[in-house]
């Protein structure tokens, strides 16, 4: 069942040199894995994240407009980025460059200027409807099964929806949908679009604690064993920052923050050394062996004989 | 009066009663600020226009034509706006053919609730005949000469 | 409480500064209090952001920039996404914050400091280089012990580099930056 | 011919941006005008005096007004110049208000075009002719579309009125929104038991034929003699049989039907009896549901009816009636919740709709009046009222005010007391209207007697938290956010057109706005007429409105209705079309194209000519661009009457 192969323009976003390289290396493992062809931006730069539109918004829009300009040179429509905020300022400076003046002021930041039409996707958008859950489900070897997870999308995946385009921006589906089909057991998360604290994590670390712990005791609350995000920055603050929550919350959590693509790349039968799992910082252990464990009760089951 | 010159062209509306009309009557109890230009002749129906007045009106040195009536399936008599559809949508393709710039002849549907959307209308097609400037016809055939009955008689009783 | 003086105190060219550079018309907002509802910063907020919108209303431009909401707004968009007028006020907050920069009004030091440095980091190397944003933040700040806790937990994972991978075109990204001052620009 | 020019100041309306004075000089210079003056307001008394007066001292035979739209004051000064002796079609108006002085600044320009509107109106009139109206009878029967209170209300006030009365109502029972609600503002009546003996009058009226379970098909004509197409849905009952005892509704096996009564709260069985006061009476299958019709076998209700009134092969009817006018009361349906993802309407059991709350509160609702949420049945403690849900709200496309919320809720909190005296409500709300007879002080009664917690703001969110719903909003007084554990969340869903409006005002040939609400003919002083001659409007259809105003306009419209069927006969507007039998070939085109039939071929010495049945013919003037000969003038637009408008303004 070897679909015609997609190719993309790749963007990956500064983080995935520091603190995210396990969502970067699964990002790239999952894609190959489904046949999705990642071709790197050239000398890409920062695209400004949050410092940069807090600043001033032609300044903002250059910094992601000189990535779009490279990716117009590669002659791709689209581009794919795993970090929503990466998403957000790419579209962001797109939509509001196709405001001939505004783009004009953009450009002249630029040694290379922007023409003004390159579509920036997410990376989790591309799986869920480009490749497409029938894909994912048949692609799909060993079935996320005994594994209860609280999906968590951040605040700027699906938001604003006219902006971004892409699911419900009140309760998205697209990370619930491939885990589902991926045998995974999804819990439902109320809290799905709520803010984690965002970058404030150095500058204000009580805001993040007060944040993520509230994600993180709704979760654990909503049943949930381990959460999944699509984000670095959530990630990194539902995950390093857990013990900050904790003290903050005077919960106990030790919890699991995965990135969907581990766990997406776990039941395409990538090997867990290159899914980054020893990056976390809370120890999935116990979760994985637990969805090892309920794999090889499946497998026994399903081998003739082994009924008696 | 002659057209203020410089300042406006010279652009008919005709309009039907039901809607349309009442959707300009709407844009000014609303106060929704139009150009200047346009004139506009009451018919009951957008079914009673005939293409030869836009002609007329045309050859006759107007810049532009307007024609609106009510939305298709919403006429208040039942199918005239469906003629006129028909009727005008040949005449668009006839106008090129008689020398007629067909950008100075649009025709929309406006209904009597549509206030802002008759704002709209008369805004960008008064731009869009000011854009095209003054009409060629008035320099070559110079004023129209009066407009002998097309046919028929002021009153057909007679 | 005193008075507020409208005749006096309502800035008109502020108002009109606020809508021209969010492109939003401030007029539209009814005060249904949607914003703040929904508002996941509020906590730490000294003014709720649909006061905000309401103070800029009413032209209150000195409360407005002394603020310090609009610092600590994360840009969640949950106030945009759910405004019933459609009004983009997250955007709007991200204006005010542009004014209090030019304006020389900054209530939270550290977070003006920390997206400082990362901008730094950004325009010397083209990428973030964490390790190197977060030192800088400690020098500005003399917060040396600024999430030390998070030291151990993170430097054994491999995670931070030691060292910035620059980009080719770096001097490129200084002219970005460069013009952008140049053109009254200030970071 | 000698035409008098009248230029109206209206006030400072005209005035402002027209130089009227300018108007009527310029005016003078016009051929045929021996008289043009400037009025202060034309259609006050002294007005239409300076009119008569000129018209009989000028000896004037035409008149121009400049002023507002014809659509406004046409009839006004058509009387005037009537009162002065002249025919009353030998007037024209020049709208230099709506179409000038309202919508431009520019008094230079505004006067230029002002004069040119009046140049057009000269011209026209120089070739208008005197006309007189034809008459014709009327057929004396009203059809009301929508068995509502309004509706209702309507059909009973003409039935009263000696009227016969075709009423359709596209469910099965009559009694429409109303007849769901437990209780009304601001007296707490019981709905039913005010409404009940108002059906009950209905099915009784010897003057009142009702059609249940039926839509309108097809309606044409004008008005005094439409001839309508209704269709009767197939009950697969026979209507003439049944004697609603409710026994098939007990021994019907398949339970899971929709129940559309109950807003959906619990089940019915595929063949039901909606509500126990339903009128009529009959039972009706749902064949969604209905095993004989999925499995094709079952046959229980036939078994067991006593009076053998199951039919399955039962098939649409239509039937057809001759009325003189129409009532149109389709009333409103409710916004759909589920459009606010952050509510979780249609996710979360416990969030409910405000109509769905008043099943709840009804002793004839699926819990017979206890109140027991959907979840898991229990009494809710705390109950919180989200208001402006669907109204007020551009981002979902619903920025009017559905009007009647603010009250019903104050009326729920009201009764959420009675019936659990230990609960506590909240109520977030934007802004409180109750404007109406004791509309505010029954609000204040909320609040002050019975302690329902007021909060000044929207709700951003609603998510569960264990078994209960945590809501949160804003208080905009205290400026802080506000959250509620509740387990009961009711959301004031907002009034929306009811479904199809658009398609069954297309087919009376009225106008609807864009949200799918009919057209008044005028906002303040015709509210319940359209455009169209003899078509009426009542109740929500026209506009969101509560209990009192829809009874109001019901009773309105019947008045409009009795007005209208007191004259002898009709007079038919002699603005119609005419044939010119030298000019006619009889080919028959005209005939084909008019929308009315009111073309027809007859022989004349031998030869085939078309010709017009007066009373019939609309004015439309679609034979007059037919016809190939030009044989056929539309009277008062005839061609040359145009043409010469167009020169009037090309001449310049």
């Amino acid at each position: 069942m070897h679909m015609s192969e997609l190719s993309f323009a790749y963007y990956p976003g500064c983080s995935g040199l520091g603190t995210s390289k396990e969502y970067e290396r699964s990002t790239r493992a999952v894609c190959k894995a489904l046949f999705v062809k990642l071709v790197d931006v050239p000398d890409w730069s920062c695209c400004g994240s949050t410092p940069a539109h807090t600043v001033d918004h032609v300044l903002s829009a250059a910094l992601s407009a000189r990535n779009l300009a490279k990716v117009e040179a590669m002659s791709h429509e689209t581009v794919l980025t795993p970090c929503p905020s990466c998403l957000t300022n790419l579209r962001t400076a797109n939509h509001r460059m196709e405001k001939p003046e505004f783009r004009e002021r953009a450009n002249k930041l630029l040694d290379a200027p922007f023409k003004g039409a390159v579509e920036a996707k997410s990376i989790l958008q591309a799986l869920r409807e480009d490749v497409g859950l029938k894909m994912i489900a048949a692609s799909t070897i060993k079935p996320l099964k005994g594994l209860k997870v609280a999906p968590y999308y951040g605040c700027i995946m699906n938001r604003p929806p006219e902006l971004m385009k892409f699911d419900d921006s009140e309760n998205p589906m697209a990370m619930d949908d491939i885990l589902t089909a991926m045998g995974a057991e999804v819990v439902p998360f109320p809290l799905k679009t709520e803010c984690c604290g965002g970058s404030f994590g150095v500058a204000r670390r009580d805001v993040v604690a007060e944040l993520s712990g509230r994600l993180l005791s709704v979760a654990k609350r909503a049943g949930a064993e381990a959460m999944v995000t699509a984000c670095p920055l959530c990630q990194m603050n539902l995950d390093l920052r857990q013990g900050q929550a904790a003290s903050a919350k005077q919960e106990t959590f030790d919890f699991p923050v995965f990135y969907f693509t581990q766990l997406m790349g776990l039941a395409l039968g990538v090997s867990e050394a290159e899914l980054g799992f020893d990056k976390l910082c809370v120890s999935p252990g116990r979760v994985l062996d637990a969805i090892a464990a309920a794999g090889r009760v499946a497998e026994r089951e399903s081998t003739p004989g082994s009924q008696a | 009066m002659p057209v203020l010159a410089g300042k406006e062209l010279r652009i008919v509306g005709f309009l039907c009663n039901w809607c349309s009309y009442g959707g300009a009557d709407t844009a000014g109890v609303g106060r929704f600020t139009q150009p200047t230009d346009l004139r506009i002749v009451r018919v009951p129906c957008s079914g009673r226009i005939d293409p030869l007045f836009i002609v007329k009106t045309l050859l006759g040195g107007a810049d532009g034509v307007l024609v609106s009536g009510c939305h298709p399936r919403d006429c208040h008599y039942a199918s005239g706006n469906f003629y006129a559809r028909r009727r005008l949508e040949v005449l668009k393709g006839m106008l090129p053919i008689m020398g007629i710039d067909p950008g100075r002849f649009e025709y929309t549907w406006v209904s009597a609730s549509e206030g802002q959307r008759w704002q709209h209308v008369v805004t960008t097609f008064t731009e869009q005949i000011h854009a095209l400037g003054a009409s060629p016809v008035k320099a070559v055939l110079g004023a129209y000469p009066g407009a002998a009955p097309s046919k028929g008689g002021d009153s057909a009783a007679a | 409480m005193d008075v507020v003086n409208m005749n006096a105190s309502y800035d008109a060219d502020f108002v009109a500064k606020v809508q021209e550079e969010s492109e939003q018309n401030l007029s539209l907002c009814y005060q249904c209090g949607n914003c703040t509802a929904g508002c996941p910063l509020n906590f730490v907020y000294d003014i709720p952001v649909s006061q905000i919108m309401r103070l800029a209303q009413a032209g209150q431009k000195e409360k407005i920039l002394r603020s310090h909401s609009m610092w600590l707004c994360a840009t969640c968009e949950s106030c945009t996404t759910r405004c019933p007028n459609d009004i983009d006020v997250a955007r709007v907050m991200d204006v005010l914050r542009h004014m209090a920069r030019r304006e020389g009004y900054v209530s939270e030091k550290a977070v003006k400091t920390f997206w400082d440095s990362f901008l730094d980091s950004v325009r010397k190397h083209g990428r973030v280089f964490e390790m190197g944003l977060v030192v800088n933040y400690v020098l500005k700040t003399g917060r040396v012990w600024t999430d030390m806790d998070l030291a151990p937990k993170l430097m054994p994972k491999g995670k931070l580099s030691l060292t910035p991978h620059p980009i080719k075109g770096t001097e490129e990204m200084e002219k970005i930056f460069k013009r952008f001052e140049e053109q009254g620009g200030c970071i | 011919m000698k035409i008098g020019v009248f230029v109206c100041h209206c006030g400072s309306n005209i005035e402002g941006t027209v130089d009227t004075a300018a108007v009527a000089r310029t005016a003078m210079d016009f051929p045929s005008v021996a008289y043009a003056e400037d009025v202060m307001y034309s259609c006050s008394e002294p007005g239409q005096d300076s009119i008569i007066n000129a018209v009989r001292e000028k000896g004037l035979d035409g008149v121009v007004v400049a002023s507002c739209t014809p659509r406004m004051h046409e009839p006004t000064f058509r009387r005037a110049v009537e009162r002065a002796g002249l025919n009353r079609y030998m007037l024209e108006m020049a709208n230099i208000r709506e179409h000038v002085s309202w919508i431009g600044k520019d008094r230079e320009a505004n006067t230029n075009k002002a004069a040119d509107l009046v140049r057009i109106a000269v011209e026209k009139l120089r070739r208008n002719r005197p006309l007189t109206p034809k008459s014709f009878d009327i057929t004396r029967r009203v059809m009301v579309i929508g068995g509502g209170v309004a509706g209702i209300q309507a059909a009973l006030d003409c039935a009263d009125g000696g009227i016969e009365v075709v009423l359709v109502e596209k469910t099965s029972s009559i009694g429409g929104k109303m007849s769901k609600l437990d209780k009304t503002f601001p007296t707490v009546d019981c709905s039913s038991c005010i409404l009940g003996p108002k059906m009950v009058d209905v099915v009784q009226h010897p003057k009142i034929t009702l059609y249940a379970y039926a839509e309108v098909e097809e309606i044409s004509g004008y008005v005094g003699n439409f001839d309508v197409k209704i269709r009767k849905k197939a009950s697969y009952v026979d209507w003439s049989k049944c004697t609603g005892c409710g026994l098939c509704l007990e021994k019907c096996p398949s339970k899971k039907s929709m129940d559309y009564f109950n807003e959906g709260l619990g089940t019915a069985p595929a063949i039901n009896i909606p509500f126990p006061q339903a009128i009529p009476k009959k039972a009706v299958i749902d064949a969604g549901f209905c095993r004989q019709f999925i499995k094709g076998k079952c046959g229980v209700c036939a078994k067991v009816c006593p009076s053998g009134a199951i039919d399955y092969s039962q098939q649409d009817e239509i039937v057809e009636e001759k009325i003189g006018a129409v009532v149109a009361a389709t009333g409103y349906d409710l916004f759909d919740i589920s459009k606010y993802g952050e509510y979780g309407g249609g996710r979360y059991p416990d969030v409910i709709t405000s109509l769905q709350y008043e099943r709840l509160l009804s002793a004839s609702g699926p819990t017979g009046g206890h109140i027991k949420r959907p979840s898991d049945g229990k009494e809710p403690k705390t109950v919180v009222f989200v208001q402006c849900v669907g109204s007020r709200d551009k981002s979902v496309d619903r920025p009017y005010c559905s009007g009647f919320c603010c009250m019903y809720t104050a009326k729920q909190a009201i009764l959420t007391k009675d019936h659990i005296p230990d609960s506590q409500s909240y109520v977030f709300y934007m802004d409180i209207r109750a404007p109406g007879k004791l509309y505010d002080e029954f609000t204040r009664r909320a609040m002050e007697e019975y302690g329902a917690r007021y909060v000044r703001g929207r709700v951003a969110m609603i998510y569960p938290k264990g078994d209960k719903w945590v809501v949160r909003g804003a208080d905009t007084l205290m400026g802080t956010q506000m959250e509620v554990e509740a387990d009961l969340v009711v959301l004031a869903a907002g009034a929306e057109a009811a479904v199809g409006s658009p398609q069954l005002a297309e087919k009376l040939r009225i106008s609807y706005d864009k949200y799918g609400y009919f057209m008044e003919s005028h906002p303040k002083l015709r509210p319940v007429e359209t455009n169209t001659a003899g078509v009426y409007l009542a109740g929500c259809a026209q506009g969101p409105k509560d209990i009192p105003q829809s009874v109001g306009q019901g009773s309105a419209a019947a008045a409009k209705v009795l007005g209208l069927f007191s004259k002898e006969k009709l007079e038919s507007d002699p603005q119609i079309s005419q044939v010119n039998l030298t000019r006619c070939v009889g080919c028959g085109k005209c005939e084909i194209t008019c929308p009315f039939g009111a073309i027809h071929m007859i022989d004349f010495r031998g030869q085939p000519k078309a010709e017009v049945i007066e009373t019939v013919c609309q004015g439309c003037g679609i034979c007059t661009v037919t016809c190939p000969q030009g044989a056929v003038q539309l009277e008062h637009f005839t061609d040359n009457q145009i043409l010469a408008e167009v020169e009037a303004l090309c001449q310049f």
